[in-house]
């Protein structure tokens, strides 16, 4: 037994309606509790500011694409590159760090869980593998299902159930998390250099439209009782005018459960835009965010850029393809058969250019203009956006209008012509960025239950304690102060162990996977279903019976078993 | 201040030193704990050099560094050099000149592969043969030398101004195989033959005065033009790349 | 006892529907595998004990010795290798990079001398690929330069192109266009439908006049390019912007000749270019087994997919430099540890010489010729018999490989993860 | 006479990958294919021995009628035979020339030496089967 106490915490735990209060944390085996005995380990977080640690529901850190980010680009490895010391193993680069990397960084800034944006079912191993080196953080994946031939078919003969069989055994057979969507209908286009320019536009030889394949999939992640909705990247992204594309996907969303939202989009701020080319290009985020305002039913994250360079990385190969075409950069593009695509290029967002200021104005707006801070998560789209070290910058400047127009006074001088953002006065608060970092991000995936995103008894003892006190500083006039703060935590615990300290991991550290494991009836299952395993082997070029990814990939793990309608 | 730095017989002469803390900047600001790498060994500069450091500086510049002995394994002396003088009378390891921006480093022997690589501004004289890679880039960097000229009386190796990003690059001798390629800026001279040249390139100029040997087949032909007085073919191109660079060549032999 | 779908552990074609007969676990029989997949589950070669050179000759020792004399040796060292890889599982490579970190030294794998340069222009320009599920099911072209499938990889041609019905083809062998890109009219060459052979060296000149013609620029090019004229090059451009779905793969007649990776870069440039009318992917054929694995294993553990030097804390990358054959050529090493691959047979001479001068121990389930250059061998369960792990696909799919009898020996993971725990003993953590 | 010397896999190299003692891997990594009116030219005939001759060494190979290849051209599947001969010189691209380099050729006497002969030649040690 192994006891933790935290005295004169500064709690923000918006999942238990705790704001700023000042108070003790019990911690026993890993778990919050009520009191522990005198023998406790004490810290004294000196009336900092203490929040459930962050968790990051949308961040591509591991896996095939993420990997080849890194082997394409030594250039971006030799801009960060550390050498081993105590406990860390040495780490390299800038946007795309090495697992190791990742995972420190993550846990100096208090990150506990993160959520890999897309992770191919075919190649589910090999995201596996980089969570196992990816130690201090719990991790969950996205499983990508945009392109998948025997679910369009499905969806195309109307057999929604069927659809929603193949999910479940796909996610219990890859050990995935939840339905992920990127540019759906479109990376099966892609598969022939094509794609699709709406969500009624069919995609080739299926004849299923995005917008059916996003309401069948919805309606299969509720067949499923899945704890997250279904994760979309939207149609048409980066793409002028494609605010439309968003708001017309906004509308196919029913309220179709009463715990959470019906349908999470991710980095929104890519599908926000207005014009009809890069040249008249404007924002449209107070659309966007009217529609998510009257649509409880969805959560959306942010998808901030920031200046600077990073590397861009998506599952939806022909926006890559076009980012190629613009930029000229190097390009690298990975079709994954029968299931979906991806690509990769570097890119470096100017301050210079009017676009990207139009972007980075956009990805504020849409925080600044929901009201419900639970349905905008912060992001970056790591690293697609800007790298995740960025956070402490966005909070910042959420946090401050002077910062936000000491910024906007750098960046394109056209760029208030096409954005909202200088009118807006909003201030966030010190509960809307807990919210947006840990609260709302939890009850979106559904592991609120699980322990995740709040400080209540019984929750995971994942803490991340701050070098700032609340009462003595105002976040409108101390951006620096701000940045400073959630750069580093004084102490990041992760089940009840402090694994970083001021920015030095003390830990080996070992990760969860969390993954989902829906039950579903024998007629439904897969395993049985010899058309199904007929096409498999004569379509994949690797056997079904070699396709599901064994238990030794997911050493330590919790599997949400659930009780799927089928 | 004049500091000379002569290399010491070591046990396992073919093991490299890393050794990119010598440079004028170090020694004009005192490098007393001044170590460089054996391998995997951190050492105290005083284990592979004899140093002797005469007089004082007022500037970086007044700085002057000479290197006797055998340093041909002695790699990134000079690297991110800012001013000064370095003076190597014998031969120099790998990326001597790395990223330097200002200054002079004039080497009397022969230098290894990656001779200022990536560079910025100064000077480098090589009076022996430069190796591979002459006033390249990094691996999958876009960009490689931006500024500044290198000059190498003898030959260079193969990829000599790989991506060249800018700057001067004369070679008085023969340049090896796919001299450069992926150039993008800048100004490149090879006063014998190459073969290859500036394949794909996307802009800048070179001149070979001597032979081209498989000359790439996409550069168009703008025809002769004279330069000083002298004969050459003008071509444009690599028109493979969308290329808009300029060549002017002496002689030249397609692979046909 | 018959097992299905065993995964084969030669090539990087992983092919996963082999069927193993195994009787008192001894290897019987091995069906659907090529000629060189029997060769390997059938080997009865392997040594029993690690050995150990003795003034003129060889003596049996225990692995407690032999693993001893490594960690010593690598803890001596002031710049040591870490060569080979390819042979073994992702998760022995993994306590590799492990081993090497702790001890500052390089490791390389066999990357450096097969698909090294085409990492090098990947990293310039990027790689538009996919799935080998993407070709077989969808290709109607495929273009195979500077390879030859037939003898190096078997069952590429059977199970991913010419023969393999896919989804959008019926019928592969009368659908899909082969294009063969060759100096020598190879067995591949033959079955193709049109063979283009080109002279030595002139495989650069060739992608950029192609280029230039698929960008409508086709009037710069001479009328006959190393060997190939004008008009088959144009007649090979019409047929891929054709195509719906066109495909090239890629080995070392792009990669060993001169030029190397800059061959390759020009390829990809071609389909980068192509990309702009049609479907089109290039992908390397990697050769040695899970070559891949130690790309993608050493990629996000140190950030570098091959040729990482760790002498000095943070890795260091610079093929040409931080390689096996250069820093054996040049004696900037002076210890190595070979696993998974055999440098006395494919390492030039010089380098091998090298090789005998240095201490140096190879983890192996057989003698090879680097046997005869080492100073300790050990030997290893072969993953994917008696050994399981993780190995990927030529293509990056990771498939897991089992074991189909019962080991008698330790697995490469089992010495490196003795090694790396006397290692970290020895350095007091 | 010179030529160009190509090396690479072959079926039956792959297959003696694991089989390094057999003859078979003898027989094929010594083995030089070559068109055969180069073989008239040399004055040899099919499966006598033959000189290799690069920049970095030289050695005794039997030479082998072979018609895949254009005159002037030989092909010698990887193996130490091969790399008896092939340049360390990677061009600082850490992959040597493992193909396309300029040889003489020239008919011979001498018989080959064997694999472990090469590799005793430059200081190993032959691993004696039990």
């Amino acid at each position: 037994m192994t006891e933790l106490l935290i005295r004169n915490a500064c709690v923000i735990d918006p999942l238990n309606d705790i704001c700023g209060e000042v108070m003790d944390i019990a911690v026993r085996d890993g778990k919050i509790v009520e009191s522990v005995g005198s023998g406790a380990e004490v810290i004294d977080a000196g009336g900092n500011l203490t929040m459930p640690g962050g968790i990051d529901s949308h961040t591509h850190i591991c896996g095939t694409k993420v990997n080849f980010g890194r082997y394409m680009s030594p250039e971006d490895m030799r801009a960060g590159r550390t050498a081993r010391q105590g406990h860390m193993h040495s780490t390299s680069g800038y946007s795309v760090p090495t697992t190791y990397g990742t995972s420190y960084r993550y846990s100096a800034m208090g990150y506990t869980t993160a959520l890999e944006g897309a992770m191919a079912p075919l190649e589910a191993r090999h995201t596996h593998e980089e969570f196992t080196h990816t130690p201090l953080q719990d991790m969950m994946a996205n499983t990508l299902f945009d392109g998948n031939w025997p679910i369009m078919q499905a969806i195309h003969d109307g057999d929604i159930r069927r659809a929603a069989a193949i999910v479940g055994w796909t996610l219990s057979a890859v050990k995935g998390f939840a339905i992920k969507l990127t540019n759906p209908g479109g990376t099966e286009a892609w598969g022939w250099g094509k794609d699709v320019a709406s969500i009624r536009d069919p995609v080739p030889h299926f004849e299923v439209t995005p917008a059916e394949i996003i309401r069948a999939m919805i309606e299969a992640n509720e067949m499923l009782n899945l704890p997250h909705s279904v994760h979309l990247h939207c149609n048409c992204l980066g793409k002028p005018g494609n605010h439309q594309c968003t708001l017309e996907t906004f509308d196919l969303v029913p309220n179709a459960n009463n715990k959470r939202q019906s349908l999470y989009a991710t980095h929104v701020q890519f599908h926000s835009y207005g014009g009809s080319s890069w040249r008249d290009i404007c924002s449209r985020s107070e659309e966007i965010c009217r529609a998510i305002n009257s649509k409880p039913q969805i959560v959306i994250d942010m998808g901030q850029v920031m200046f600077g360079k990073t590397t861009t990385m998506t599952a939806d190969g022909p926006m890559e393809f076009n980012l190629y075409r613009l930029y000229h950069n190097k390009w690298s593009n990975h079709d994954v058969e029968l299931e979906t695509g991806s690509g990769i290029i570097p890119v470096y967002y100017s301050r210079k250019n009017l676009v990207n200021s139009i972007m980075w104005s956009i990805g504020l707006e849409l925080a600044l203009l929901t009201d419900n801070p639970w349905q905008c998560i912060l992001s970056t789209d790591n690293p697609n956006g800007a790298p995740f070290v960025k956070y402490p910058e966005i909070i910042a400047l959420l946090m401050s209008k002077r910062y936000r127009n000491e910024v906007f006074e750098t960046v394109h001088p056209n760029t208030e012509h096409n954005v909202p953002l200088a009118a807006l006065d909003r201030e966030l608060t010190w509960k809307d960025i807990a919210i947006m970092t840990r609260g709302a991000p939890a009850k979106a995936l559904g592991i609120v239950d699980l322990g995740k995103g709040h400080l209540g008894e019984g929750a995971d003892a994942d803490i991340a304690i701050y070098p700032i006190n609340i009462n003595e500083t105002d976040p409108a006039t101390s951006a620096e102060e701000v940045i400073r703060a959630f750069s580093q935590t004084d102490y990041t615990i992760k089940r009840g162990r402090v694994v970083c300290r001021q920015g030095t991991c003390m830990v080996d550290g070992k990760n969860t996977t969390i993954w989902v494991d829906p039950h579903i009836s024998e007629n439904y299952s897969m395993d049985h279903d010899p058309e199904f395993a007929k096409n498999f082997d004569r379509y994949y070029t690797v056997r079904m019976s070699n396709y599901p990814v064994q238990e030794e990939y997911i050493r330590r793990n919790l599997c949400i078993e659930t009780e799927a309608q089928l | 201040m004049k500091v000379t730095l002569e290399v010491k017989p070591r046990q396992k002469p073919h093991l490299p030193i890393e050794a990119e803390g010598i440079l004028p900047r170090t020694f004009f600001e005192g490098a007393d704990s001044l170590t460089v790498f054996r391998g995997n060994q951190e050492i105290p500069i005083g284990e592979i050099f004899a140093v002797t450091i005469e007089g004082d500086a007022g500037s970086v510049d007044d700085v002057e560094i000479t290197i006797l002995g055998d340093s041909s394994r002695i790699k990134r002396i000079g690297e991110y050099m800012d001013g000064g003088r370095i003076h190597i009378t014998g031969d120099i390891g790998m990326h001597c000149g790395n990223f330097m921006s200002a200054g002079e480093i004039v080497i009397d022997g022969n230098a290894d592969a990656w001779l200022g690589r990536e560079m910025r501004g100064g000077t480098i004289r090589c009076h022996g043969n430069a190796g591979d890679y002459c006033a390249a880039g990094y691996r999958g960097e876009k960009r490689g030398m931006r500024g500044g000229t290198i000059e190498v009386f003898s030959d260079a190796g193969d990829f000599t101004a790989e991506t060249l990003a800018g700057g001067t690059v004369i070679i008085h001798g023969n340049a090896g195989d796919l001299s450069g390629v992926d150039m993008k800026e800048g100004n490149l001279t090879i006063m014998g033959d190459t073969s290859r040249v500036c394949a794909n390139m996307l802009g800048g100029t070179a001149y070979v005065n001597g032979t081209v040997y498989d000359m790439i087949p996409t550069f168009r032909k703008i025809g002769q033009e004279k330069v000083n007085g002298e004969p050459y073919t003008r071509f444009s191109g690599d028109i493979a790349n969308r290329g808009k660079g300029t060549l002017f060549i002496r002689n030249y032999k397609y692979l046909d | 006892m018959k097992i299905n779908d065993v995964v084969c552990p030669f090539c990087g074609c992983l092919c996963d529907d082999l069927e193993v007969t195994v009787e008192d676990n001894r290897i019987v029989a091995v069906d659907n595998g090529c000629t060189l997949a029997n060769a390997k589950f059938m080997s009865k070669e392997r040594l029993a004990s690690p050995i150990r050179r003795t003034g003129d000759g060889w003596e049996n020792i225990s692995y407690e010795e032999a693993i001893q004399y490594t960690v010593d040796m690598l803890l001596d060292a002031d710049r040591p290798l870490l060569y080979g890889w390819s042979g073994t599982h992702g998760e022995a490579q993994c306590i590799g990079v492990h081993v090497c970190e702790l001890v500052g030294g390089i490791i390389d794998s066999t990357t450096s001398v097969c698909h090294g340069p085409s990492i090098l222009a990947i990293q310039e320009v990027g790689h538009p690929g996919c799935t080998l599920g993407q070709v077989k099911n969808r290709a109607d072209v495929v273009i195979y330069w500077g390879c030859n499938p037939l003898e190096a990889h078997p069952r590429h041609m059977s199970r991913y192109t010419t023969y393999a019905d896919g989804y959008f083809l019926d019928n592969a062998f009368r659908e899909r266009k082969v294009i063969v890109v060759d100096v020598r009219e190879t067995e591949t060459a033959r079955v193709a439908d049109e063979f283009i052979r080109i002279k030595a060296g002139g495989d650069y000149a060739v992608l950029s006049a192609l280029r230039a013609i698929v960008r409508g620029k086709g009037d710069v090019v001479p009328g006959s390019v190393a060997g190939v004229s004008r008009s088959q090059l144009e007649r090979i451009v019409t047929l891929c912007k054709d195509a719906k779905f066109g495909a090239v793969f890629f080995g070392l007649g792009l990669t060993m000749t001169r030029g190397k990776y800059k061959n390759v870069r020009n390829a990809i440039e071609l389909v980068d270019e192509l990309s702009r009318h049609t479907k089109f992917t290039i992908t390397p054929m990697r050769g040695h087994w899970n070559v891949y694995g130690s790309n993608e294993v050493f990629t996000w553990m140190t950030g570098y997919p091959y040729a990482i030097d760790f002498c000095r804390g943070i890795a260091f990358y610079n093929p040409g430099e931080t390689s096996a054959i250069d820093l054996l050529a040049r004696k900037e090493c002076d210890a190595c540890l070979i696993i998974g691959s055999d440098p006395g047979a494919h390492f030039p001479r010089a380098c091998v010489e090298h090789l005998a001068e240095i201490p140096t121990v190879v983890i192996d389930p057989v003698p090879s010729m680097t046997t005869a250059l080492a100073d300790v061998q050990i030997p290893v369960a072969v993953s994917g018999i008696d050994a399981d792990g993780t190995a990927y696909r030529m293509d990056g799919v990771p498939i897991r490989v089992r074991k189909v009898i019962e080991p008698t020996l330790p697995n490469d993971r089992e010495v490196l993860k003795s090694i790396h725990a006397k290692m970290k003993e020895a350095r007091g953590q | 006479m010179k030529f160009i010397l190509n090396t690479g896999r072959t079926v039956t190299q792959g297959w003696h990958v694991e089989h390094k003692y057999h003859q078979g891997y003898f027989e094929e990594t010594s083995s030089c294919f070559i068109h055969p009116l180069d073989l008239m030219d040399l004055d040899l005939e099919d499966g006598e021995h033959v000189e290799v001759v690069s920049e970095w060494g030289s050695v005794v190979l039997r030479a082998v009628s072979c018609e895949d290849l254009r005159k002037g051209m030989i092909f010698v599947p990887l193996g130490p035979f091969a790399n008896h001969i092939i340049p360390p010189r990677t061009h600082s691209t850490g992959m040597p020339d493992f193909k396309n380099i300029t040889v003489e050729l020239a008919r011979t006497e001498r018989e080959r030496l064997t694999q472990w002969e090469l590799m005793e030649k430059i200081g190993g040690k032959r691993y004696e089967n039990q």
